[in-house]
């Protein structure tokens, strides 16, 4: 039999195989492309069609133009380095109070018990309920800002963490120990990676809770910067091209971020546990 | 080429003093379900142990305990005279299934151990190849463990608890999923580390000719007492033929041990089923 | 009490600093133009450091006053009662007023609402419940013969952020609203809406209060020197917008932008400014009366005594100063 | 040997063990009591030390009247209902629509991987932000705050679906479709249970997501009632103890709602899955 | 009791029709891995048919391809004359490891297969209660999965399967964690159920003395190739001894076929590691 030649055959497919892997992403961004000329589309029929005046539905190129102007008087640019810096300072505390508590609410069961009550009772808290605590103990600035951020995303942080540790199979835990594992090495190579899957489900989350914060305290404790200051003030004065503009700038960032952390680490893991083979 | 002879001399290095275990039953008058009673076994220094009883007698349960994985809820473990209550890489086990890491390839897998004992990347790694030659699985080195077939993932957890070097292996059914040949390799490497190296072996098995070829002693266990019903050692030298008289004998033994039980389990079960 | 969070604001030393609160509203025009272009912090000299803080709804003001993160703030009447109940009377004081008129009931032209006689089974906003415009719409309601809804009567009054309110409108989910300017300009320009009653006609001479500067009591107390340079400031930044109207709407919106991202159209601006006066009179009347409105429509379990909101004795010794009439 | 004694024994020892299971969650009450105490020491002590005036930090004696007034006028026992009735219905849109549209995005990749981006750039929207178009499409009234409660939960609702099933071990689905599943028996007996403890940790996230969009939604869509309603009032006459009282309701109310519905769950889940042997 | 005679005049039932299957390797050159190349069986209805080869030969990709959870690279699957690409409940495998639902007792895995067919709760139950006692699991019917031994969760995946009754058993090493008494119960089970049912079972095993104890014919795959090696028709009379001469000699080409296939793959192992 001349299986040298089926080999050959056998590797071609192959090949081809992993090229059709590649021109999916392709498709991906034809989907996106396809899903935003819907959009736009629907949004400048119903602009045209006139079923709201200008002012309360604009169209697409007054929210374009808005854009443009935004960028050029700066306040968008600045607007998103310091909404991104404050966001990142404010989830960077989360994350890490957040997994401590979480380790040790695994680690000592009485503490867990009653702190996971705590801690959903507390995440369901609104934000917004947070600011007057904000401003009474820091005022109007900053630290404030990151105060509200903090609150509302750590308690989703501390629930994520202490939730996945504790659905980690066991075994995988066991032969941890029995190799030695304990105390960080524990947590950093066994039930970190363990977890991923579904850390990376919870951490999306509490970044968007992050998000929700961080723009409701930039609207209510106001610092003149922000994409939630060029919200606030959009709504103050009923101007809804601004509005539209920053909220189509968050949605943008929104997906960048995902894309390139979140999306990353996990199609990372699902590639790594075999997850993607779900319906082949 | 191997051989080896019963180690009378050397002392008791693990001691399994009086070990209990019940579980629930999960049924609605939630019964206990005693499966250990009392079990004690002392192992010598460099003794190589087979264990051998029905399904669902307790040897997971035994090895797991003796690992310090499970607390027994009477009796106690000690190696070298010292009570142990925890684990420790000294007394390192080779589960009976699924304890691979799957975010890890099998070197990874095979040098997480060395990891954690903070040996250098270079170093563990080269420990990790060797290992995974030993288990003849060079070519997936770098697979996933999703990747691989059932009986090469059985080979991985061999390579990674080889790798660790412990004094005390612990292997529950470590050849099951393997082809004769495979299985045959890895007896001579075991026998031959076991011979090198003096380590002491626990060794659970359903096979009964891997029992008597690999043990100084095999270790009946009974789910009907729940403790050790007869020992049988074994002080042929190796390699052993197990279609030799003697051994015949012996596995006629054993097998007549392992029947017994298994005829007053299914008595049991079938008066339960009718009631 | 201790003070604690404040930094230096009470204490004796050499750098002082003063934080005064504003909104980016008309109302608080002295403050925009005059904080916005650096008059303020001329007049109050280079030792003492002022701090700017801006401010988009009155609680939020209030808030910060207890909390003792700003000292002084351009606010609206109903924060400055509330804030001065809340507290006993001990938290804050009205130190000047700073603007006059400026609220319209706005009816929508196609509600068919032509007189008093009109507004029964209409639904209308107000900015917010029990401020100053839900207080005088709902009074006006009763004088005329209304009742709401939640007493039993035919009229529904909600209340809705004032931007909402042009929605609500627009949607005819509304058919009037009781507004500040220069909301009712923008109501009349884009929501089909025509001044129904400038609220002006409801009071003496036309003079109602809108905006004050109210002041922390401590802070006042500790520095009177600096309360009045800041009033002096004020004072004159009042008539030179009175006296350069045209120049004011430029110099007001040149300081919007810098703050706040977007102006508010010129036309918009000018028609509010048409039917108010800054002022540094507080007009004590309208807000005595609109307080007594306030508890017989049932918004305060027992009227609220602020015989001691106001401390006018600065504002009025720079007015002698400056020979202009003080306030009684 | 006498091994009938022994097992009568290990019986009794059960036994024991059993009971100090059932004692544990006594110990977990005693837990929470001790946690609320410390809590309301502290606070009673940061009240008596005056470092903050009483109008803005009020004592917990004050706060527990306040909430007392509120009850007596009603006004809290109807907030919570009519909140509570908001979030079901709110709710129950969410879960309808994010799990159908999570199991559109399984079964259909391209559409999948392209919702998943679009599903987390909406997530990170505020909620605040829907408040405008919510008031321009519905009005003012519960439909409008419905549409803000579902737009900010439903997106957390898809991405946990689509997550969690996308994470189930391959092997369950391969066993269950051999066995003949598939459609909507594939998805109810295999992937809802196998998805379950990472379904539990985004369902309750998701939950949250609901409460703070609620909560925000009703200070700015005034209808009059409500919780939200209650804290925006509080906020506006500047009354800390109403604030306060409202955080305290809408705090025990979540810890009520996890216990009796998300633990209950977990719990149970847990103990099947043979997860609660972790650290025993 | 138990006689059958190899079915000569059976039609093929099932066809595995020039099945090929490649992987790619994980390495940096991402090498590609055939495992399967180009296999051809024929399997007559009602034949037993038992397949031995080394770990890793594809034994198992085999199975899965034939139930239809694995699509080829090439070739095809006809079952009846039908060609197949999807699952269906006429072929069912009782898989190596791992696919018991940790959220279903004992008893309602077992009769999981039964209510997606809908079967009545009353009838199913009742034909899981009898499954879990052929295979001894009774007592443990209300356990959930994490509490039962290796062994045990090997059992509950056999009755599982013979709940569903179906046409086509694809069994991967159903046996490999069972003491020697069990699995002798579980031969006679499954014969007896061959017998009367006349299904048709596709077995892998490790085990040759069960290869040619169960099998009307015995499949010999090889990694080398990645195809069928060699086939031995067993039409001795059932009950088999596998001491008996003939089937001594059946045993030795058995493991001679094999035995070829190690020592080249050992070869090749060791060139590749030396380089
Ligand atoms: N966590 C648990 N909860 C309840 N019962 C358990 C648990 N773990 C083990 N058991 C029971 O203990 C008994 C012994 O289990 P064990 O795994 O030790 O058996 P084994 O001898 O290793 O069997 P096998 O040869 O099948 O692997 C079994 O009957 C099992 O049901
Ligand atoms: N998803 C996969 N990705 C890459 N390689 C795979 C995958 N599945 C199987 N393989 C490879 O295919 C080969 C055959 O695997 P298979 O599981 O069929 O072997 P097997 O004959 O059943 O072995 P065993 O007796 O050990 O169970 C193995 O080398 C394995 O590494
Ligand atoms: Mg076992
Ligand atoms: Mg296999």
């Amino acid at each position: 039999m001349n299986w040298k030649r089926t080999f050959t055959l056998l590797e071609e497919k192959h090949a081809q195989k992993q090229s059709s892997r590649r021109s999916f992403d392709i498709s991906d961004a034809a989907n996106i492309a396809l899903f935003l000329a819907a959009f736009v589309g629907i949004w400048q029929l119903v602009f045209l069609l006139k079923i709201w005046p200008a002012y309360l539905m604009p169209s697409p190129a007054m929210v374009i133009t808005e854009i443009g102007d935004l960028i050029e008087n700066n306040s968008l640019p600045i607007g998103i380095g310091v909404t991104l810096a404050r966001l990142a300072g404010g989830f960077a505390v989360s994350l890490g109070i957040g997994v401590g508590v979480g380790l040790a609410m695994v680690k000592f069961r009485g503490f867990g018990k009653t702190m996971s009550s705590f801690a959903v009772g507390l995440l369901t808290f609104p934000s917004i309920a947070w600011v007057p605590f904000s401003i009474i103990f820091f005022g109007f600035n900053d630290s404030a800002i990151l105060f509200v951020v903090v609150m509302a995303s750590v308690f989703s942080v501390i629930i994520t963490t202490y939730s996945s540790i504790r659905n980690i199979p066991p075994i995988y835990l066991r032969a941890a120990r029995n190799m030695g594992a304990n105390g960080f090495a524990l947590f950093r190579h066994v039930m970190i990676p363990a977890a991923t899957p579904s850390l990376i489900l919870g951490i999306r989350q509490a970044w968007s809770f992050a998000w929700h914060a961080l723009i409701g305290a930039e609207m209510l404790i106001t610092t003149l910067v922000g994409l939630g200051y060029i919200l606030s003030v959009g709504r103050d004065i009923n101007h809804m091209e601004t509005i539209i503009a920053t909220m189509i700038t968050i949605f943008v960032i929104g997906i960048i971020f995902d894309r390139i952390i979140f999306r990353k680490i996990e199609e990372r893991v699902r590639s790594r546990w075999g997850l993607d083979q779900h319906t082949e | 080429m191997i051989t080896s002879e019963y180690r009378q001399s050397a002392t008791a290095v693990l001691k399994v003093n009086e070990v209990s275990k019940a579980f629930q039953y999960a049924s609605p008058d939630s019964q206990t379900h005693v499966v250990l009673n009392r079990v004690s076994i002392d192992v010598k220094d460099g003794e190589f142990v087979t264990i051998v009883g029905p399904s669902g007698c307790g040897k997971s349960t035994l090895l797991n305990i003796i690992a310090g994985l499970e607390s027994p809820d009477s009796g106690s473990i000690l190696v070298k005279g010292e009570r142990k209550v925890s684990t420790s890489r000294d007394r390192i086990v080779i589960f009976q299934e699924g304890a691979l890491f799957p975010w890890l390839t099998v070197l990874e897998n095979v040098e997480f151990g060395l990891k954690l004992a903070g040996v250098s990347l270079d170093k563990r790694r080269q420990a990790a190849r060797h290992f995974v030659d030993t288990v003849q699985l060079s070519r997936f080195a770098n697979s996933y463990i999703y990747q691989l077939s059932g009986g090469m993932k059985q080979r991985v957890a061999i390579a990674r608890a080889l790798a660790i070097d412990p004094d005390i292996l612990l292997m529950d059914e470590p050849f099951a999923a393997l082809d004769v040949q495979t299985r045959d390799l890895l007896h001579n490497q075991v026998l031959h580390l076991h011979e090198t190296t003096k380590k002491t072996i626990l060794f659970v098995t359903h096979n009964i000719n891997e029992a008597v070829l690999l043990g100084d002693r095999v270790v009946v266990m009974s789910p009907r007492t729940g403790s050790i019903k007869k020992e049988f050692a074994i002080s042929l030298p190796r390699p052993r033929d197990v279609g030799s008289p003697e051994m015949t004998v012996i596995k006629r033994q054993i097998l007549n041990e392992l029947e017994e039980d298994f005829h007053f389990a299914r008595r049991e079960t079938r008066t339960e089923t009718i009631q | 009490g201790i003070s604690f969070g404040g930094n230096g604001s009470s204490g004796g030393s050499e750098s002082k600093e003063l934080r005064i609160g504003y909104f980016p509203n008309i109302n608080h025009a002295q403050a925009v133009i005059g904080l916005g272009n650096g008059d303020f912090q001329k007049a109050l000299g280079n030792d003492i450091k002022v701090k700017i803080q801006q401010f988009n709804a009155g609680p939020s003001a209030i808030e910060a006053l207890f909390a003792n993160q700003v000292d002084v703030t351009y606010i609206g009447p109903n924060p400055a009662i509330n804030g001065y109940v809340e507290s006993n009377g001990e938290a804050l004081r009205i130190i000047s007023g700073a603007a006059s008129g400026g609220a319209v009931f706005i009816v929508r032209n196609d509600a068919g609402i032509y007189s008093v006689k009109d507004l029964a089974n209409k639904k209308f906003a107000s900015p917010q419940f029990g401020n100053t415009q839900d207080v005088a719409l709902r009074k006006y309601l009763l004088e005329n013969g209304y009742k709401t809804k939640d007493k039993g009567g035919d009229v529904e009054v909600f209340p809705a952020r004032n931007a909402d309110i042009v929605t609500l409108m627009i949607k005819k989910e509304i058919d009037g609203a009781w507004v500040p300017e220069p909301w009712g300009a923008k109501l009349v320009k884009e929501a089909n809406g025509r001044i129904f009653l400038d609220e002006r006609e409801l009071w003496p001479d036309g003079q109602f209060v809108t905006a004050h500067i109210i002041a922390r009591t401590d802070y006042l107390e500790k520095n009177p020197e600096i309360i009045s340079k800041l009033l002096e400031a004020h004072v004159e930044k009042t008539n030179w917008i009175n006296e350069h109207q045209d120049e004011a709407v430029q110099a007001f919106n040149a300081q919007l932008e810098k703050v706040a991202v977007k102006p508010i159209p010129e036309d918009e601006l000018e028609a509010g400014l048409s039917r108010m006066t800054l002022t540094w009179d507080p007009v004590k009347q309208s807000l005595l009366k609109s307080a007594n409105d306030a508890f017989d429509i049932g918004f305060f379990d027992e009227n609220p005594d602020l015989s001691g909101i106001y401390d006018l004795t600065l504002l009025n010794k720079i007015l002698r100063e400056k020979a202009l009439e003080q306030i009684q």
